[in-house]
């Protein structure tokens, strides 16, 4: 087919417009979006076909592949799992920037912002549909770097250049572990070969690694008294690069700070689909990580516990971005739950992660585009300050109302009726159950239940501070225009229905990505065992639109009614509330303690003042030997007897040692 | 057929003398561009005429020198020297332009030195006789040492003279080294011969293990000292940052320790009496190299002394990937030397703007440069990224060949390479958040944007990181020839 | 039979020394200028006629002179440095009265060099060595209004003076030992003195009047004066031509004659040279006269010299003998130009005591440009930086004693030679570095054609050193 | 017959009053009546020398020697008089201005 020729255009448009914008984009109307708009279409509209295609016959992947350097090739692998990723991607991008022709109307620096998209469209393309690890690498990179570029657009405010430099290097952290886990893997498969690597194979090519599953299973290391898989440790090290990426528990601080950015990146990159990266890496990758023994129980368990953990924090945050910044920390613990889930369902698992990850993708990308209209309407962020916008901006009041909707998980258990997050979310919870059941562990379920009743209370205490009840200061503000109402309209149409529509079709959709591997032998390598499941008991099916309605009705009650008179709980002399507001001192921890009394004044003085003395002794050296001269000069003292004497001891002196010398030897 | 590798040897020196000759600062640069133009064309025209498949030298010249002493002129290039020889012929012109409309006493000295400067740096790549590798080695003492002596910064008197005698030790090092190895392989076969194929060739056979451990090592500090690698860097740091920015510049490009580390070491590396010592001292002084310069930059207050410990810290990978033995962290050795050439002389570009721009470089005075600079702000930020290893730029390319084919012999020390990589990071950004973005710290007066000529000049060197980082090949396969052959040669011996 | 032509150089020279002595008779003060001419005349026909002569063998006057290939190297050497110190001279005894007597003596000293090249009879060699010693005790001295020249002069007397008696007495106990001063005839007899108890002494009695012309620490002591003093070019003359004297009378009498007390000899060159190079460099390092610092860097540069004894290979003797061309040159050219600056200084102010401080060499870059860069070329080819005639004979010298397992000796010879580096670096940033308001002034071209003669021979030796080699390498198979 | 040890001891003892002469004394003109001292002991070795090896050459030696001893103090007188025209005295150790 055509399209399938063009897949390569897929990134490479976005890159030109992004070379395109950069160089020309002052010379164009409105900074030039034009032209990254189009492009990105043109690949929206190949990403779609393509993904049409794969639908009507799911085992007719894409491929493509050029040489690059030494033993590496860039190329295009779009299955099914690729093939939604990038709909997704080209999909939501194409509409925030049309968005954002509105919403970035009166920044000067307009092109530059394109340009940047543009670039970070064609890097998470890129990312999407590479054919091997080292190029998925290459563009996680890229998207890391636009992300910091986008985070710290507005540079001159000090906050912001502060959020870009964290974003950057906590995520940095997981990137190098990513990279560990592709040195060691390749070190592993080089150790296998026995050093003979094969003509024209790019070892690197996800088809490639997977044939070496079992071999890298049987390759231990014994690391802190625990003999451990080298499987075990690649995947960890991959997970870890999720980690950063995805704002997991521990290196998730840079995302919340990461909303200094325009509001529109915050919802391309921070909640929509760079973040969804770490994600995708695991799944990508899913077989190696069923193979891996321990891995996928690390992944569940770190999972739940982002997902309640940030989901806490979300509740008492007053920014109106950075409450949609731990829920999307909160979101992206569920898919990596959902992901650990594959220990007990299989290949399924990237199925439901991946549904709730696009399901994710339109709401929460909504959600930030309605908290950006409000804020390019009232030019806040403060809920406290906002009050009864809802009057004001109709059309953002219903589209996000959908959205929160979404996120807490209405809908009606055992059907297809429900907003598209009900759909998504609750096949995780129900796995988490199922996980409960078969490995004994009940941790997973419990938090993502917790977090779910969390979930629902701080998304309608964000709805109803914000669009109900009397304006708390004076904004003024309008609705906005509709080149940002619009993309609005249309997300909010796929938060609502997207789900209901795929349901069915898209888990099996996705988990045809692996038919041709024998899921059930490498889960035999990794140790864990598939067992049925969708049995679950109906308390368990209801339980998640319980706590999704206990959390509504508190919220109502609290920020609506104010039935409820929260002024005790919410006092500095709370200590659970001062942990909480203060997101658990991790700042202190991170950036105090760990950056600044470790790395820095720890060991980066430590060596600046050790090299401090390594430079002494060399000038040292030389001070004394230049003191030495101005001491021996002395003894030219200018006296014609002293130098006779210097001449008589001489002779005498020289007669004695050679005597001497002689003697001895 | 044209004697290629003399030319683009002699051309820089004789344009040297006429440049010193010139009146006016009009001459001397045009002078100067012209003289390392035709270079560069004649590189071009070598480049494009170089078969990259083949790791034999190519371009051979040789003739007699000093015949009662063994000595030839005997000139070639391969695929290890070709690049930095094109890394040299391409960045010079470069640098004239950038200093184009620079204000600075003696114009006519300054180009000649820089003259003078390329064709020992281009004549130590091409020499295969050791004299003449050592005349030219030494050679390039001198230009630098006037350059940091006369246009340096306040304190540029004890930079100069501590580079100089610092690294002037290390070159006499190096030197017994090659007498050892000269007499004894004119002892075993009774004709001297100074022919650095044929001395090392000889290596091998000599009998005393003391003797091969001692020449092995005296060549050793040679050129780890040029390198530099911790801890005999101390040189490096007062005199990258009192030279002037051409002279950063020209420092950057002076690839000779690591060169030599190619060229001289690995094909004898077999033949030490230990080679796994020999192996666990490169590697180990590689990665100690590569975290001790990266704390040490994160501890650095001044934008420039930043930069150059960061180049102790790049330049680590270059010995952590030669000691890694297999061809590919060979060649990503060979890249890295190459990839943070141009990175370098980005950082160093961009910093000499400032510095001349705001007369600071300490990062905390600077602040919010790039509201008024946003040009120089584009070329820089993709010069740190560079030079923090971000994908799709040159530093990566040989950043993750080195990490991952040098894992496979030593994975500790490429584990504490990778620990590095975050604080290489923290550094980089956190220069550029205090220097360039935040607010505009307004003690720094009216400040303008870089001129048209840097920006050319820079723009240049920025597009090559970025067209080297997605395409490679045309230097990185040269490379891998010869890494290649080199590990053949060191397989006879079974190590 | 004897062949005169063979001593032609010392007879052109000799004849040239009595028609400047003659004509300055005749001659006014201002018209004396003609004698220089005659006497660089006198010198560029000599050399012409010992190159031309190089490799020929003879023994003449009752095998009291030989001509080998080993004494016409040095009179090249001697002959190299006398011409470009009377080329340099042109100028400074432009209007002397007493220019005349100044070109007698140099020439005179320059036949006692010669001629201690060519001795093989220890008399012979004494007389000479004396010969050019009192010629040069005048040189030094020959600024009689400057009290620092005389009292070079009188330094240089006295210890030289007391140096002569050593080596007398030093000679008197070899010539008891074996019956005889001829210096095969001293070899063929050599058991005779070995069972004596007057061997070492002798040994060390001789090693101390030679050592006293090399300036070997500790019989050094009245060169850094004797330098600093004496006018620049009369120090030229010292220390590129008359420390070459001691070497080369050192090389036949050690190596001619006494070759059977090698042990004894070697050990106590062994200590010498160590001693020398390392205090000549440490205490060169903070000198601020130029001249002074030349001194003690023409100490360690004997030093290396010295090393040829302890080595004692061909390799070695043609690095020594190499060596001692080179540093001709260099050391001839670094005090020439040394002596240009004390010219321009003076020329400014009349009354200047230290007109070599390094104070006056400041912007030398821009006042001077030749001079200045005729001056780098000197102290780097002293310092041994490539391609210069001082690394080239540094790397054989070194390379030799590498190859002969001195390891030790090599590795003290090169850290001195990079410690070397810092002073004379020195000198460098003094001249292009350091800001100065004074004025470019116009360089005197007899000082200008020396040092262009001279850098052309260090960078001729050291770019195309083949010629050079061989010729040493031919000179040290008369020894060994 | 003296033995020769006998000369060498005059001789010795001549050099040593010589040494010490020249090494205790200031004045320019004993200075060089020391160094001339010592030349001479150094003639009295050769020509006992010559005499005791029935060989001429030390003799012959000796009359160079001596004719050498007479231009060197020559050429010190001649120096010490530019000395004196200068400083009005010849003491030698007031010659210091060169040092270190």
């Amino acid at each position: 087919m055509a399209m399938e020729n063009l897949a390569f255009l897929i990134p490479l448009l976005p890159a030109l417009a992004f070379v395109l914008t950069f160089f020309l984009g002052k010379k164009l109307p409105s900074g030039g979006a034009i032209i990254p708009i189009i492009a990105i279409a043109i690949s929206c509209v190949i990403s779609l076909s393509i993904t049409a295609g794969l639908l009507a016959n799911p085992g007719h992947v894409v491929t493509q592949s050029v040489h690059w350097f030494a033993i590496l090739n860039l190329g295009i692998l779009i299955d099914p799992l690729a093939a939604v990723m990038l709909s997704m991607v080209s999909f939501v991008s194409l509409l925030i920037h049309i968005y954002a022709v509105g919403y970035m109307s009166h920044d000067p620096a307009k092109p530059r912002y394109f340009a940047e998209t543009a670039l970070f469209t064609a890097a998470m393309l890129g990312l999407i549909l590479s054919d091997n690890i080292l190029q998925l690498f290459v563009c996680w990179e890229l998207v890391g770097l636009s992300s910091y570029l986008l985070i710290g657009f507005w540079f001159h405010k000090p906050g912001a250049a502060s959020a870009a430099k964290k974003a950057f290097l906590t995520t940095r952290i997981g990137d190098v572990m990513f990279l560990a886990g592709i040195v060691l893997l390749f070190a592993d498969i080089f150790a296998i070969l026995e050093g003979k690597l094969p003509e024209g194979v790019y070892l690197l090519q996800f088809e490639e690694i997977f044939k070496f599953i079992p071999d890298l299973v049987a390759i231990n290391s014994t690391i802190l008294g625990m003999e451990v898989s080298h499987l075990t440790l690649v995947t960890l090290l991959f997970f870890g690069g999720a980690v950063g990426k995805s704002g997991q528990f521990p290196l998730h601080v840079w995302l919340p700070d990461a909303m200094e950015g325009p509001t529109t990146v915050s919802a391309l990159i921070h909640a929509a689909t760079m973040v969804t990266a770490g994600v995708y890496l695991v799944a990508r990758t899913f077989p190696m990580f069923l193979a891996a023994p321990g891995t996928l129980m690390v992944v569940a368990m770190l999972g739940a516990f982002t997902a309640l953990f940030a989901a806490t924090m979300g509740i008492v945050m007053n920014d109106l971005k950075r409450v949609l910044a731990f829920s999307t920390i909160s979101q992206l613990g569920y898919m990596v739950l959902g992901l650990g889930l594959g220990a007990v369902i299989g290949a399924e698992a990237v199925g439901v992660s991946m549904f709730h990850l696009i399901n994710h993708a339109f709401f929460k990308a909504l959600l930030f585009l309605c908290a950006g209209s409000v804020i390019h309407a009232v030019g806040t962020h403060d809920m406290r300050q906002l009050g009864g916008v809802g009057k004001v901006m109709p059309i953002t009041f219903a589209t996000m109302t959908a959205a929160a909707l979404a996120l807490a998980g209405f809908g009606i258990p055992g059907t297809s009726i429900g907003f598209s997050g009900f759909l998504s979310k609750d096949p995780i919870i129900e796995g988490a159950y199922v996980f409960a059941t078969q490995t004994g562990n009940w941790i997973p379920y419990l938090f993502a239940i917790s977090a779910a009743f969390l979930t629902s209370l701080y998304i309608f205490r964000l709805i109803f501070m914000t669009f109900t009840g009397k304006p708390r200061s004076d904004y003024g503000g309008h609705e906005s225009p509709s080149s940002m109402t619009i993309p609005l309209a249309t997300l909010g149409v796929f938060a609502v229905i997207f789900g209901a529509l795929t349901r069915g079709k898209f888990m099996t959709f996705i988990e045809s990505n692996f038919e041709h591997l024998d899921m059930n032998a490498l889960a035999e390598l990794g140790g864990y065992h598939l067992g049925p499941h969708g049995h679950e008991p109906l308390l368990i099916l209801w339980m998640p639109l319980i706590v999704a309605v206990a959390g509504l009705v508190i919220a109502y009650l609290i920020y609506n009614k104010r039935v409820i008179d929260m002024s005790r709980i919410v006092s500095s002399e709370n200590p659970v509330y001062k942990l909480l507001y203060n997101r658990y001192y991790q700042h202190q921890i991170f950036v105090e303690i760990f950056s600044v009394k470790i790395i820095y004044e720890g060991l980066a003085l430590a060596s600046f003042y050790s090299d401090k003395m390594l430079d002494w002794l060399v000038n040292g050296t030389s001070t004394f030997l230049i003191e030495a001269g101005d001491s021996l000069r002395k003894f030219q003292t200018g006296v014609i007897q002293d130098y006779a004497a210097a001449v008589v001891a001489g002779v005498g002196l020289l007669v004695i040692l050679v005597k001497l010398i002689m003697e001895v030897f | 057929m044209l004697p290629i590798l003399s030319l683009i040897v002699l051309i820089p020196i004789l344009f040297s003398a006429v440049t010193f000759f010139t009146k006016t600062k009009e001459q001397a640069r045009i002078s100067a561009l012209v003289g390392t133009l035709i270079t560069l064309v004649l590189t071009m025209y070598m480049y494009f005429s170089f078969d990259s498949t083949s790791a034999a030298m190519q371009f051979e010249e040789a003739a007699n020198w000093i015949p009662s002493l063994g000595i030839t002129y005997h000139l070639g290039v391969d695929g290890v020297s070709m690049p930095l020889i094109l890394l040299n012929a391409i960045v010079i012109p470069l640098l004239i332009i950038y200093t184009w409309n620079d204000v600075r006493a003696a114009p006519n000295r300054f180009y000649a030195l820089i003259l003078a400067m390329q064709g020992a740096v281009i004549g130590v790549f091409v020499s295969l006789d050791f004299f003449l590798f050592y005349v030219f080695w030494e050679l390039t003492l001198v230009p630098l040492f006037f350059m940091v002596n006369i246009w340096g910064g306040a304190n540029k008197k004890h930079a100069a003279i501590k580079f100089f005698i610092y690294t002037h030790v290390a070159s006499l090092v190096m030197l017994l080294g090659i007498f050892g190895l000269y007499y004894n392989a004119w002892s075993l076969n009774g004709v001297p011969n100074m022919d650095m194929a044929y001395l090392i060739g000889q290596f091998q056979f000599l009998e005393s293990e003391i003797a091969r451990d001692a020449i092995f090592l005296a060549l050793l500090f040679g050129f780890i000292v040029k390198t530099p690698v911790v801890p005999f860097h101390s040189w490096l740091p007062d005199a990258y940052s009192e030279a002037p920015t051409a002279g950063s510049v020209l420092f950057i490009l002076l690839k000779i320790g690591g060169y030599g580390l190619f060229r001289v070491m690995l094909p004898m590396l077999p033949f030490t009496a230990t080679p796994s010592l020999m192996i666990t001292i490169m590697g180990a002084l590689g990665a100690i190299s590569i975290i001790y310069g990266a704390f040490l930059a994160l501890a650095q207050k001044d934008l420039k002394r930043m930069i150059a410990y960061s180049s102790i810290s790049h330049m680590g990978y270059v010995t952590l990937g030669a000691a890694g033995l297999v061809s590919l962290s060979i060649s990503g050795a060979m890249f890295q030397q190459f990839s943070h050439g141009l990175i370098m002389s980005i950082m160093f570009m961009s910093c000499g703007v400032i510095q001349t721009k705001t007369g600071t470089s300490i990062i905390n005075n600077l602040g919010g440069l790039a509201q008024k600079m946003p040009k120089l702000t584009v070329i820089m930020v993709l010069g740190f990224m560079a030079s923090l290893g971000l994908p799709g730029l040159t530093g990566f390319i040989a950043e993750f060949l080195v990490l991952t084919f040098s894992f496979i012999n030593m994975p500790i020390y490429v584990i504490i390479a990778l620990l590095a990589i975050v604080i290489t990071a923290a550094y980089h950004l956190w220069a550029l958040q205090r220097a360039m973005f935040g607010t505009f710290n307004e003690k720094l007066g009216d400040i303008v944007d870089i001129s048209s000529y840097q920006a050319f000049s820079m723009g240049v060197i920025a597009l090559l990181v970025v067209y080297f980082g997605w395409h490679p090949s045309p230097v990185l396969d040269m490379m891998i020839t010869n890494s290649e052959h080199i590990v053949s040669l060191m397989a006879v011996m079974g190590v | 039979m004897v062949n005169l032509m063979l001593l032609a150089p010392e007879i052109t020279i000799l004849v040239t020394g009595l028609i400047v002595l003659l004509a300055g008779l005749f001659l006014s003060a201002q018209s004396k200028k003609i004698v220089g001419y005659i006497a660089i005349l006198g010198c560029v026909v000599a050399m012409l006629l010992t190159i031309s002569s190089f490799g020929t063998t003879a023994v003449m006057f009752s095998n009291s002179l030989s001509i080998d290939a080993l004494s016409q190297f040095f009179k090249i050497v001697f002959l190299t440095v006398t011409t470009l110190v009377c080329i340099a001279s042109v100028k400074y005894t432009d209007g002397n009265d007493h220019a005349d007597e100044y070109y007698v003596l140099v020439l005179f000293a320059t036949i006692g060099m010669m001629m201690v090249a060519s001795a093989n009879d220890l008399m012979v060699l004494f007389v000479a060595f004396e010969l050019a010693s009192l010629a040069t005790y005048g040189l030094a001295g020959f600024e009689k209004k400057n009290p620092a020249s005389i009292e070079a002069s009188m330094k240089y007397f006295i210890i030289g003076s007391l140096s002569a008696a050593l080596l007398l007495l030093g000679i008197g106990y070899v010539y008891g030992a074996t019956g005889t001063t001829n210096i095969e005839g001293i070899a063929q007899n050599i058991d005779l003195l070995l069972n004596s108890p007057m061997g070492i002494l002798s040994l060390v009695l001789l090693i101390a009047g030679f050592g006293f012309k090399i300036a070997l620490v500790p019989f050094h002591m009245w060169a850094p004066d004797t330098y600093q003093g004496a006018p620049s070019l009369v120090s030229a003359l010292l220390a590129a031509g008359s420390k070459k004297m001691g070497i080369i009378a050192a090389f036949k009498v050690f190596i001619g004659a006494l070759i059977a007390l090698q042990a004894d000899w070697q050990i106590a060159f062994a200590i010498l040279a160590v001693l020398t190079m390392t205090y000549g460099n440490i205490v060169a390092l903070s000198q601020t006269s130029v001249k002074r610092m030349l001194a003690y860097s023409s100490l360690a540069q004997a030093g290396y010299i010295t090393m040829a004894f302890v080595v004692m290979t061909p390799m070695a003797l043609t690095g020594g003998i190499l060596y001692a061309l080179s540093h001709g040159f260099m050391k001839a050219g670094a005090f020439i130009a040394t002596a240009a600056v004390v010219y321009m200084v003076t020329s400014e102010n009349k009354d200047i005591l230290n007109a070599d401080h390094l104070d006056n060499f400041k912007g030398l870059g821009r006042r001077m440009p030749i001079t200045a860069l005729s001056m780098t070329v000197f102290v780097f080819a002293l310092s041994g930086i490539p391609p210069t005639a001082g690394y080239m004979s540094k790397f054989i010298l070194f390379s030799s004693t590498i190859q002969s397992g001195l390891v030790w000796l090599a590795v003290i010879a090169i850290l001195n030679s990079a410690l070397s580096l810092y002073y004379y670096a020195r000198v460098v940033r003094y001249m292009y570095a350091k800001p100065t308001d004074g004025d470019r002034v116009s360089e005197p071209l007899p000082y200008v054609i020396a040092l262009l003669l001279a850098v052309a021979g260090v960078l001729v030796i050291g770019i195309w050193p083949e010629p050079f080699v061989s010729m040493a390498m031919e000179a040290a198979s008369v020894l060994i | 017959m003296i033995p020769l040890n006998w000369y060498l001891a005059l001789s010795a003892i001549v050099f040593s009053i010589g040494l010490y002469g020249l090494m205790t004394h200031k004045n320019g003109i004993r200075m060089l009546m020391c160094v001339e001292l010592m030349l001479n002991s150094a003639n009295i070795n050769l020509v006992a020398f010559s005499s005791y090896n029935d060989d001429m050459t030390g003799q012959v030696f000796a009359l160079f020697s001596i004719a050498i001893a007479a231009a060197e103090a020559a050429i010190g007188f001649a120096i010490l008089m530019s000395i004196y025209r200068m400083r009005d005295m010849i003491d030698v150790d007031k010659l210091n201005i060169l040092r270190w």
